[in-house]
C-alpha cells in the first residue's frame, strides 16, 4: 500500500530520519515501535505531508505522493491522527466529528445560498453517524461540551474517532493508546481488527504498549535512530536481542511482559463491557464499527 | 579623492541618518517585541507610551534648568531621564493594573489585549497632549552641544568638497542603543529574573508550578519595556524634537521593525530596526552624485524610487523577508 | 497512626456548573507510592489540579503535613514542597532542555547541578539533546524532561500526571524504577497512570476514580488482583 | 489546565437589548438638546449612515478575522481601492484625457502585468542555471517596456486641465454601478496579495496587509493620472437627489410644511434617510448571506481552520484555498463599504485613508461587538462610531467637569486648552470600559 | 441677540499643531466685535467649536452638522480642503451657512457649485506660484530643488511654482515630496541633497515636515538657501533656526502697511503667535462674516452671504485689525468699507483672496519684510 523509499529528513545538522525504507502492505495492521526520538512521528509527518522530506520517495499503492499537501492525501485516503491530540478546541465535539467528511454539499459557498434543502439532509445523516462513534468511543455523554474542554484522553478517542468518519485506505494512528484507558484501548484494538478485516482499512500504528502492539500488529517494524532496525511477527521482534537492547529493556519490563502473553489470552476469552462493541468473533449486531 | 568624496557623500546622506533612525527604531522596537514575547500581546500604546514618558522627562528637564543643574556639553534630559522612566512606570504599572491584568487573569484571546492596548493609547494620547506647556507643540529640549562633526569643520579638516556630519544626538542613540540591547540580553539569558520571564512567556502555568511568581514577572516587564520606550523616545526627541503626534506615526515602523525581525525575539527588533531604516533612506536614494564622483555622468537621478513610496518601499522589503522566513529573519513567536 | 502527608478529603468542584469532582479523597503517607487509574473524562487530572490549587474546590480541603492548605495559591503550594507534573502543556517550549530544567530549580538556592546529572543520567536521550529547545523534541522525549523538570524541584510530595504517557518501555521501567527509589528517600508520590498494571505493582495505594469519586480504594496488589477491577478499568 | 475558557452563557436576549439601547441612544441624539445630544435629526441620520457603512466594513474584517483567524491590517487599503470605483465608473469623462494617453496607460499596465506572469511562469518552469538569469531578464526587459509606455502617457494626462482635472475621468455610468465595481476592484487586489501573502501567520500576516495597505493608499495618493491623487476628486455623483434641489420643489416644500418643519432641514433629513435605506438594504442582504453561510458546514469548516490549520489540512480541507476565498470576500465587502463611503462623501481624499481611522478603529469596532458574530460586528460597528463622533463634544464636556472645581487661572486654562484631546481620552475609557464588562465582545460568537 | 459663529478645525489629527492659533485668531475677532456691543444693536457672538480631524470626512461631516444644528449662523473653517468641500457640500450648501475657510487652497475649491456661501482668505496656490518664481529669479537663484508636503495645497503650489519657474527660465532639479508628522527625513533629505540646486522651496508647514526637512538639511549641509512659501514664513520658524536662515528667504501674503503687525500685536496681548500659519486669515474670515451681517444688517447667512465681496473690496473706508468697531460703526452708518485685515483681504471671484503677497527675508535671524508684490 505504502511504500517509503530511502527517506530522509533533517533538522539542521540533526537527521530525524534517515533512510528509512519500508513497506506497508495493503490490508495488514503494521505496528511501528522504537525508542523516544527514533524518528517514527517525523517519518509519519513526511508521509502524510506535513513535513517535507529532504530526500526521498514515498508511493501510495504505485502512486508516487511524495510531498503532496495532507488535504489531497485525505482525498486519497489516507489519515491519520496526532501524537499529541488535534482538535478543534472551541468547536464541539460532535462538530469535530462531523466537519470530517470531504465533499458536503453545504462546504461550497453558493450551495450555502440554493440548496440549503440538501444541507439539511445531509446534516441529519452526518449527525447520526457523529453519534454513533462517539457512542461507540463512551464519550456520548461530552458530544455537545467544547472539545478543548475534554480530558486528555478523551481528546485522543475523539482523534481517532475522526478517522471513523470516512472511509479511508489507510489510516495512521500515531499513539492512540497514550493516556486511553487500557479497558477502552481493547476495545479500540477490537475495532481496528474489524475495520481492517471487514472493511479492508490499512492500518499502521505507533504504540508503546507491547500488549495492544502484540494484539493487533503483523508485521511490526522497529524504528531507531532514523532508521529501519528490525521487522517482523510481534513476536520474533520482541524476542530480538537489538530490539530488547534498544527499546524493551529488561528491567520490571520483561516481569509484566510475561504476564502480558497471559493477560491477552484473557482478555481475548473475556470480551469488553457490554454494549461497547461486540469483538472481532461476534459479528456485532448494527453497533460501532460495522457501521462506521 | 572623488572616491572618498563618494564616500563621505554616502555616510553623511545615507549611513548616518539611516543608522541613527534605525537605532531609535530599534529601541522602539525592543520594548514592542518584549511585551509581545512576554505578555503576548501587540501594545499599540507603545508609541504613545514613549511620548508620555519624553513629555515628562522635558518636564523635569525644564525643572532642573530652572534650578541651574545642567549636563554640557551632553543634554540634561539625560539627567532627568531616570526620573522620567520612573514616573513613567509608575503610570504604565497603573495601567496593567486597571486593565490588563484582569484579561490576563480570565486569559483573553490576544486580540482582546490588544484592543485594551488601543484604549490605553487613546487615553495616553490624550494625557500627553492637555500636559500643560507640552501638549500639542513641538519643543526643542536639546541643550548642549548640537554637533561631534559638522559639516564646515570637516570640510575644513579634510578638504574635501563633501561634508560630513556627526551630531551628538545621533552618537547617544547609538551608544545607547548598543548598551541596551548588550544589557538586555545578558538579562534575558543569564540572569535568574531574564529566564522567568521567559519561562513564563513559554508556558504560563508551567512557570506557575515552578514556583515563578508571575505577578513579578509582568510588572518587570513593564518597567523594561517602559524603560526602553522612554529612553528611545528622549533620544528621538533630542535628535528630532519633541511632538506628540510623530509618536503616534512612528509606531508602524516599529511594529515593521519588531515583526521583520521576528516577534518576541530582542536580537531581532534590532536587525528589524535597521532593515527598515536603511530600506527607507538606500532604495530612494539618488546615486547620481555618487555616480559623478566616481566618474560617470548620468543623466537622470538614478533614483530606484522616489521618496513619496519610501515607506511603501520598507515595507515591500518586508513582505520579501517575510515570504523568505515567515517568522521573520530570527525566528519570532507567533500567538 | 499518624496523619497522612497529604490529605485531600472530599473534594467537589468543577470547571463550570457541574461538579466533575463528587467527593473524591486522596491520602498519601511519607515516602508512600499513591496511584489513581480510572476511566477517561473521571477527573483524575482534575482531583490532581484540585490537590495543587489549580482549581476552587466549593467543599473538601486539603492538608498537607497536617496544615490546611486549601486556600493557598498553586505558586504557593510548590514554596511547601510540591512538585507537579501536568498531563499535557508540560514543558517550556521555546527554552532549552536545559534551561527548562533550570526552572524546575528555581525556587531552589542551592547548587542543583549534582541533581541535573541524575536527571540526565536517568534520561540518556534527553542528555544529548540539552542545548536543544524542547519543543523540538519528540512526544515521549518531551514526557523525561517533564518528569526530569519536577525532579529538580525537589519536593516532598511529587505529582505526576501520567508521566510514562509515550514513552517507550525501557524509559518507562527506568522511570518506575526511579520513582520507587524517589520514593525510597522519604518522598511522597501521587500519580495518575494509565500504564495502570506497572504503576500499581508499586503502589502502595491505590485509587480508582469512576465518576469524580473513589470507586475503590486499596493497596497496589491488592487492585491488581480484583478481578472486576482488572477487567473494567486495567484492560483485562 | 489548558486554555479554561468558558462558555459564559450569554442571554438571547442580549443582542436584541443593546440594539434597543443603540436605537435609544440615536433617539437621544435625535430628540433632545443638551451637553450631550444635538437634538438634531440631521445629526443623528449624518452618524447613523456612517455608522452603517462601518458596519459594512466590520462585517468584511469579520468574516476575515471572526470565521478564518486571518488578521488583515491592511483594510484601509481595499476601502480606498473600492473608493477609486466611484470616481472611475461614474464621475464625468474628462476631456481630452484619453486621447492623451488612456490606452497608452492601459497597454502600459498590461504590459507591466504580463510581465509579472511571464516571471512567475520562468520561474516556476525552467531549472537549474538559466532560472534566475531568465527571470532577471524578463523583468528588466518588461520593466523598460512599462515604462517606455506609462511614463509620456501618465505625463502627458496630468498634464491636461492639471488645475481642475489631470486625471483619465470616469466613465459617466450610475453611481450604484460603481459600487460591486468597488468590491471586484478590491476583491481583485486581495486575490492577489493572498496569493502572495497568505502562507504568513497570524502577525505576521497583519504587518504584511498592514504594509500593503499603506502601498496602496501610497499609489492612490501619488498617481495623480489615475484619481488626481492628493488633488483630491469632489462632486462625484450622488443616487439620492440634492438638498437644494428639493428645497426648491415646490411639492416637497409643501410637504415638509405639513410636517411643520422647514425645508432645509427636512431636505436634508430626507435625503440621509435615503441614504439609510440604501444602506441598509446592502447591509441586510450581506448579512442573510453570511448567516446563511456561516450556519452551515461551510461555516464549520471555517471555524475549524480557525481553530486548528494543521488538523483541518489533515481532514481533507485545502486551507490555503478557503483561506483564499475568505480573504476575497471579506475584502471585496470591505471594498464594497469603501464605493459606499465615498459616495455618501461625494468625495476622494486619498489623504484621509489613514490606517489609525480605517484600520485600527474597524478592528475596535469588530471586537467590541464580538468577533465571530455578524450581528455584533454591525452592534460594534454603529455603537464605536457613535461614540467616535460623540466623543467629540462628550470629551470636552468631561473636561470643563473635571476641572470645574478648580480655581479660575492659568491651570485651568492650560487643561481647557488641551479639551479637544479629551476626545481621546473618552473614547479609550468607554472602549475600555466596555471591554471590561464584555470581554468577549458584547454580543459575543456563540 | 446671541449669535453663534462655527468654528471648524482638525484641533486632533495630523494639523492639531497648527489648529490652536487659528482658533484663537478667529475668536479674537468674535470677542472683538462681542465687546464692540455695535454688531446689529448690541449683539453678542459665542463661537462654537467643531473639531474635524482634518482628514476624516464623514467625521467632519458629522462634526459640522451638530454645530449647524446648534444654530450657528456662519461657520470658519474647515481647515484641510478635503474635509472642507465635504462639510460644504453636505451641510454648509444644503442648510446655507456661509463657510470661510483661512486656509483650505485647493483649485477644486474655486469651481466648487457653492450657491455663493463659500469663501476663503487664503489666496490661490496659482497665484503664489507666480510670485515666487519671480523673487526666487530677482534674487539671481536659476536651480532649485523643490519640496512640498504632500496633500493639495503642497502639491497644487509645488506644481505651480515648478511651471511658473521653468517658463520664466529657471531650472528645477527635482520636485519631490514629503509627508508630515513622520519620524524621519533623511530619506527625503538625501534625495533633495543628490539632486542638488543652489536653494530648496519647502512648501510645506513650519512645525511639520516641512520644519523637519531643513533640519536635515541644515545638518547634513545639503542646501543652506530655503525659499519658502506662505505656509512656512513664521516666527516659529525663526525662532527655531534663527541665523541659520541667513540666506533664506520667502513671501506670504501680507498686506501692504500694517495690518499683518497690527494684529501679531493683538494676538500677542491675547496670548497666542499671530504669525502662525493661517492665523490671521482666521482672524479676517471671522471678521469678514461678521461685517458682512452689519452691512446687510441681518446675521442669516443667506442674506449676508450677498455682502461679503462688497465688505472685502475696495471702495471704502480701510479697515485694519483691532479696527472691527470702527468698521461696524461706519457699516451701521451706511458708510462702505474695504476691510483689510490681518492679511490684506481683497477678494476675487469665486470668493477667495486675490493675495497680496510680502516678499520677506531672515537676515540678522529675524523676519525681515523687503517688499510686497
Ligand atoms: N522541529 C524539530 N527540530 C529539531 N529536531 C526535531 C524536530 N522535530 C523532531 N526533532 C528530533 O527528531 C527526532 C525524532 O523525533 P520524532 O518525534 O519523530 O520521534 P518519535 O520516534 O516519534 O519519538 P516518540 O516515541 O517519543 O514520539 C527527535 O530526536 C527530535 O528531537
Ligand atoms: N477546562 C475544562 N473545562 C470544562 N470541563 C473540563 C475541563 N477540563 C476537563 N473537563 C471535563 O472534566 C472531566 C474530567 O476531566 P479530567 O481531565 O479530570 O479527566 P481525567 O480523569 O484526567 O481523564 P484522562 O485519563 O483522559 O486524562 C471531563 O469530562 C472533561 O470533559
Ligand atoms: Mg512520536
Ligand atoms: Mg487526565
Amino acid at each position: 500500500m505504502i511504500q517509503v523509499h530511502d527517506l530522509h529528513r533533517h533538522f539542521g545538522g540533526f537527521r530525524a530520519v534517515d533512510g528509512a525504507s519500508l513497506t506497508i502492505e495493503k490490508g495488514s495492521i503494521t505496528g511501528l515501535i522504537g525508542p523516544n526520538g527514533a524518528g517514527k512521528s517525523t517519518l509519519f509527518n513526511v508521509i502524510a505531508g506535513v513535513l517535507k522530506p529532504t530526500s526521498g520517495r514515498v508511493t501510495m499503492a504505485g502512486e508516487d505522493i511524495t510531498g503532496l499537501p495532507p488535504h489531497e492525501l485525505f482525498h486519497k485516503g489516507l489519515l491519520r491522527t496526532f501524537q499529541l491530540a488535534h482538535e478543534f478546541s472551541s468547536m464541539t465535539v460532535r462538530e469535530n466529528l462531523m466537519m470530517v467528511p470531504g465533499a458536503q454539499t453545504g462546504e461550497t459557498l453558493i450551495n450555502t445560498w440554493l440548496r440549503r434543502g440538501q444541507i439539511r439532509n445531509e446534516e441529519r445523516a452526518l449527525r447520526k453517524k457523529a453519534d454513533e462513534v462517539l457512542e461507540f468511543l463512551t464519550i456520548s455523554h461530552v458530544a455537545d461540551e467544547k472539545a478543548g474542554n475534554l480530558s486528555g484522553g478523551q481528546k485522543k478517542l475523539l482523534e481517532l474517532g475522526r478517522t471513523m468518519m470516512v472511509d479511508a485506505r489507510i489510516v495512521f494512528l500515531d499513539e492512540v493508546g497514550a493516556g486511553v484507558n487500557r479497558t477502552l484501548l481493547g476495545t479500540i484494538g477490537d475495532a481496528i481488527t474489524r475495520l481492517n478485516k471487514e472493511r479492508g482499512y490499512t492500518f499502521c500504528v505507533i504504540e508503546h504498549d507491547m500488549d495492544f502492539i502484540g494484539r493487533l500488529c503483523d508485521p511490526v517494524i522497529v524504528m531507531a535512530a532514523g532508521n529501519v532496525l528490525a521487522q517482523g511477527s510481534a513476536d520474533s521482534i520482541m524476542k530480538n536481542e537489538a530490539v530488547i537492547e534498544a527499546y524493551l529493556g529488561t528491567g520490571l519490563k520483561n516481569k509484566v511482559a510475561a504476564e502480558i502473553a497471559e493477560e491477552t489470552e484473557f482478555h481475548e476469552s473475556h470480551g469488553a463491557q457490554p454494549g461497547l462493541g461486540a469483538e472481532a468473533g461476534h459479528g456485532g449486531d448494527g453497533k460501532p464499527a460495522g457501521d462506521l | 579623492m572623488d572616491i572618498l568624496n563618494a564616500i563621505v557623500t554616502l555616510l553623511n546622506f545615507v549611513v548616518i541618518p539611516a543608522a541613527a533612525y534605525g537605532a531609535q527604531l530599534a529601541l522602539g522596537a525592543l520594548g514592542v517585541t518584549l511585551i509581545y514575547g512576554i505578555l503576548r500581546f501587540s501594545n499599540f500604546a507603545h508609541g504613545d507610551t514613549m511620548a508620555f514618558g519624553t513629555a515628562l522627562v522635558i518636564l523635569v528637564t525644564w525643572a532642573l534648568q530652572a534650578v541651574g543643574i545642567s549636563l554640557t556639553p551632553l543634554p540634561t534630559a539625560l539627567l532627568a531621564l531616570p526620573i522620567g522612566i520612573a514616573l513613567t512606570a509608575l503610570f504604565v504599572l497603573g495601567t496593567d493594573r486597571v486593565v490588563y491584568r484582569f484579561y490576563r487573569k480570565k486569559r483573553s484571546a490576544p486580540i482582546i489585549l490588544v484592543m485594551a492596548s488601543v484604549g490605553v493609547m487613546f487615553i495616553m494620547n490624550g494625557l500627553t497632549r492637555i500636559i500643560p506647556n507640552i501638549g500639542v507643540r513641538e519643543i526643542r529640549f536639546d541643550d548642549g552641544a548640537r554637533f561631534l562633526i559638522s559639516v564646515q569643520d570637516f570640510k575644513a579638516w579634510t578638504g574635501l568638497n563633501e561634508g560630513l556630519s556627526l551630531r551628538v544626538s545621533q552618537a547617544l542613540t547609538l551608544i545607547v542603543t548598543a548598551l541596551c540591547c548588550w544589557a538586555l540580553f545578558r538579562f534575558l539569558n543569564r540572569t535568574r529574573s531574564g529566564k522567568a520571564m521567559r519561562a513564563y512567556s513559554d508556558n504560563e502555568d508551567l512557570a506557575l508550578l515552578s514556583g515563578i511568581n508571575p505577578e513579578q514577572v509582568v510588572r518587570l516587564t513593564w518597567i523594561i519595556a517602559t524603560a526602553l520606550a522612554v529612553t528611545a523616545g528622549t533620544l528621538y526627541g533630542l535628535d528630532k524634537s519633541f511632538k506628540a503626534f510623530n509618536y503616534f506615526q512612528i509606531l508602524l515602523p516599529i511594529f515593521a521593525a519588531a515583526i521583520v525581525g521576528g516577534l518576541g525575539n530582542p536580537l531581532g527588533a534590532v536587525a528589524g530596526g535597521f532593515i527598515v531604516a536603511f530600506s527607507e533612506v538606500a532604495v530612494t536614494y539618488p546615486w547620481k552624485k555618487v555616480a559623478n564622483y566616481l566618474g560617470f555622468q548620468p543623466e537622470g537621478l538614478l533614483q530606484l524610487l522616489s521618496t513619496e513610496y519610501k515607506f511603501a518601499v520598507s515595507f515591500v522589503i518586508l513582505i520579501v523577508v517575510l515570504l523568505f522566513r515567515p517568522t521573520g529573519l530570527f525566528r519570532g513567536k507567533s500567538v | 497512626m499518624a496523619q497522612p502527608y497529604l490529605s485531600a478529603t472530599d473534594m467537589r468542584g468543577g470547571y463550570g456548573k457541574a461538579d466533575i469532582l463528587n467527593g473524591c479523597t486522596l491520602t498519601v503517607e511519607k515516602g508512600q507510592i499513591a496511584v489513581i487509574v480510572g476511566p477517561n473524562g473521571a477527573g483524575k487530572s482534575t482531583a490532581m489540579k484540585a490537590v495543587f490549587g489549580m482549581l476552587n474546590l466549593r467543599e473538601g480541603a486539603v492538608l498537607l503535613n497536617g496544615q490546611d492548605i486549601t486556600a493557598l495559591t498553586p505558586q504557593e503550594r510548590v514554596h511547601k514542597g510540591m512538585g507537579f507534573v501536568p498531563q499535557t502543556h508540560n514543558i517550556f517550549p521555546t527554552m532549552t532542555v536545559e534551561e527548562n530544567l533550570e526552572m524546575g530549580a528555581f525556587i531552589r538556592n542551592d547548587d542543583y547541578r549534582a541533581t541535573m546529572e541524575q536527571v540526565y543520567h536517568l534520561f540518556p536521550a534527553v542528555a544529548d539533546k540539552r542545548r536543544q529547545n524542547a519543543g523540538e523534541l519528540s512526544g515521549g522525549q518531551r514526557q523525561q524532561v517533564a518528569v526530569g523538570r519536577a525532579l529538580m524541584t525537589q519536593p516532598s510530595l511529587l505529582m505526576l500526571d501520567e508521566p510514562t504517557a509515550g514513552v517507550s518501555p525501557i524509559v518507562m521501567d527506568e522511570l518506575f524504577d526511579r520513582i520507587i527509589e524517589v520514593a525510597r528517600t522519604g518522598i511522597s508520590i501521587l500519580m495518575v497512570e494509565q500504564n495502570a498494571r506497572q504503576a500499581l505493582e508499586i503502589a502502595d495505594i491505590g485509587y480508582v476514580l469512576v465518576q469524580g469519586a473513589n470507586a475503590y480504594t486499596d493497596t497496589g496488589p491488592a487492585l491488581l488482583a480484583d478481578p472486576e477491577v482488572r477487567r473494567t478499568f486495567l484492560g483485562g | 489546565m489548558s486554555n479554561t475558557r468558558q462558555a459564559d452563557g450569554t442571554s438571547p436576549w442580549r443582542a436584541p437589548i443593546l440594539f434597543l439601547i443603540l436605537a435609544a441612544l440615536f433617539f437621544a441624539e435625535g430628540t433632545f438638546r443638551n451637553a450631550l445630544f444635538s437634538g438634531s435629526w440631521n445629526t443623528a441620520l449624518a452618524i447613523l449612515n456612517m455608522g452603517l457603512i462601518s458596519a459594512v466594513m466590520a462585517l468584511g474584517v469579520n468574516m476575515q478575522w471572526g470565521y478564518a483567524g486571518l488578521f488583515n491590517a491592511g483594510v484601509v487599503g481595499f476601502l480606498a481601492l473600492g473608493g477609486l470605483a466611484p470616481v472611475l465608473v461614474s464621475t464625468a469623462p474628462v476631456e481630452g484625457a484619453w486621447a492623451a494617453g488612456g490606452l497608452r496607460v492601459i497597454v502600459a499596465l498590461l504590459v507591466g502585468l504580463g510581465t509579472l506572469v511571464l516571471a512567475a511562469q520562468v520561474w516556476r518552469r525552467l531549472g537549474g542555471a538559466l532560472r534566475l538569469p531568465a527571470l532577471i531578464a524578463v523583468l528588466v526587459a518588461g520593466f523598460v517596456l512599462y515604462r517606455y509606455l506609462f511614463d509620456p502617457a501618465v505625463i502627458a494626462i496630468e498634464a491636461n486641465n492639471s488645475a481642475a482635472a489631470g486625471n483619465i475621468g470616469g466613465l459617466g455610468w450610475p453611481i450604484l454601478l460603481s459600487w460591486p465595481v468597488g468590491a471586484l476592484f478590491a476583491a481583485a487586489a486581495a486575490w492577489g496579495v493572498g496569493k502572495v501573502a497568505l502562507g504568513l501567520r497570524s502577525d505576521y500576516l497583519a504587518i504584511a496587509t498592514l504594509g500593503i495597505g499603506e502601498i496602496i493608499v501610497a499609489v492612490m495618493r501619488n498617481e495623480e493620472w489615475l484619481a488626481r491623487g492628493v488633488k483630491n476628486v469632489s462632486g462625484i455623483p450622488r443616487p439620492v437627489p440634492y438638498e437644494l434641489d428639493l428645497q426648491s420643489n415646490a411639492d416637497f416644500v409643501a410637504r415638509a410644511a405639513s410636517w411643520g418643519m422647514d425645508p432645509a432641514t427636512a431636505s436634508g433629513i430626507w435625503v440621509k434617510l435615503l441614504y439609510a435605506g440604501l444602506f441598509t438594504a446592502v447591509l441586510l442582504l450581506l448579512i442573510l448571506m453570511a448567516e446563511l453561510a456561516l450556519k452551515s458546514p461551510w461555516g464549520r469548516m471555517m471555524r475549524a481552520i480557525r481553530d486548528n490549520e494543521t488538523a483541518a489540512e489533515a481532514m481533507g480541507k485545502n486551507v490555503t484555498r478557503r483561506h483564499l476565498q475568505i480573504f476575497v470576500i471579506g475584502s471585496a465587502v470591505i471594498g464594497l463599504a469603501g464605493a459606499m463611503m465615498v459616495t455618501l462623501d461625494g468625495l476622494l481624499s486619498p489623504n484621509s485613508f489613514n490606517p489609525l481611522r480605517y484600520t485600527f478603529l474597524i478592528w475596535v469596532m469588530v471586537i467590541v461587538g464580538g468577533s465571530g458574530n455578524n450581528w455584533g460586528s454591525v452592534l460594534g460597528a454603529i455603537l464605536i462610531w457613535f461614540l467616535w463622533i460623540k466623543a467629540e463634544v462628550w470629551g470636552p464636556e468631561l473636561m470643563r467637569l473635571i476641572t470645574a472645581p478648580l480655581p479660575e487661572g492659568t491651570i485651568r486654562d492650560d487643561l481647557l486648552a488641551g479639551a479637544p484631546h479629551m476626545r481621546f481620552i473618552a473614547l479609550g475609557a468607554v472602549l475600555l470600559l466596555v471591554l471590561r464588562f464584555a470581554p468577549r465582545g458584547l454580543v459575543p460568537e456563540k | 441677540e446671541e449669535i453663534k459663529m462655527g468654528i471648524s478645525l482638525g484641533l486632533t489629527g495630523p494639523l492639531e499643531s497648527i489648529a490652536p492659533p487659528i482658533q484663537k485668531g478667529a475668536e479674537l475677532a468674535m470677542k472683538e466685535v462681542s465687546d464692540s456691543g455695535k454688531l446689529l444693536d448690541g449683539s453678542t457672538i459665542a463661537p462654537v467649536v467643531a473639531d474635524n480631524t482634518c482628514v476624516d470626512a464623514a467625521a467632519s461631516v458629522a462634526a459640522v452638522e451638530r454645530i449647524v444644528s446648534e444654530g450657528v449662523k456662519g461657520i470658519m473653517g474647515g481647515m484641510c480642503s478635503g474635509e472642507t468641500i465635504a462639510s460644504l457640500e453636505k451641510v454648509g450648501v444644503p442648510n446655507g451657512i456661509v463657510m470661510i475657510s483661512p486656509s483650505a487652497t485647493s483649485p477644486a475649491l474655486s469651481t466648487i457649485d457653492d450657491k455663493g456661501f463659500f469663501f476663503r482668505t487664503s489666496p490661490s496656490d496659482a497665484r503664489q506660484g507666480e510670485v515666487m518664481a519671480d523673487i526666487v529669479l530677482e534674487r539671481g537663484i536659476k536651480n532649485v530643488a523643490v519640496t512640498y508636503t504632500n496633500n493639495d495645497y503642497g502639491k497644487g503650489l509645488a506644481d505651480s511654482f515648478a511651471n511658473a519657474f521653468k517658463a520664466k527660465g529657471g531650472n528645477v532639479t527635482v520636485v519631490s515630496a514629503h509627508d508630515d508628522g513622520k519620524g524621519d527625513y533623511s530619506a527625503e533629505v538625501a534625495a533633495l541633497a543628490a539632486a542638488g540646486g543652489d536653494a530648496l522651496a519647502v512648501v510645506g508647514y513650519a512645525d511639520q515636515g516641512g520644519a523637519g526637512i531643513i533640519q536635515g538639511a541644515l545638518d547634513s549641509g545639503a542646501f543652506e538657501t530655503f525659499i519658502l512659501p506662505d505656509g512656512m514664513v513664521n516666527q516659529a520658524l525663526v525662532d527655531k533656526f534663527g541665523a541659520q536662515l541667513e540666506t533664506s528667504f520667502g513671501q506670504n501674503p501680507s498686506a501692504e502697511g500694517d495690518g499683518h503687525d497690527k494684529f501679531a500685536e493683538l494676538a500677542k496681548t491675547a496670548g497666542f503667535d499671530g504669525t502662525s500659519a493661517f492665523s490671521g486669515e482666521a482672524y479676517d474670515a471671522a471678521a469678514l462674516m461678521l461685517l458682512a451681517m452689519q452691512a446687510a444688517k441681518s446675521s442669516d447667512p443667506k442674506v449676508y452671504k450677498d455682502k461679503v465681496m462688497e465688505i472685502a473690496n475696495a471702495p471704502g473706508e480701510k479697515i485694519l485689525p483691532g479696527e472691527l468697531a470702527k468698521g461696524l460703526e461706519l457699516l451701521a452708518a451706511g458708510t462702505d468699507i474695504d476691510y483689510v485685515g490681518a492679511t490684506s483681504v481683497e477678494l476675487i471671484e469665486p470668493g477667495e483672496s486675490s493675495g497680496v503677497y510680502r516678499e520677506v527675508d531672515f537676515k540678522g535671524g529675524k523676519l525681515n519684510v523687503v517688499g510686497f508684490r
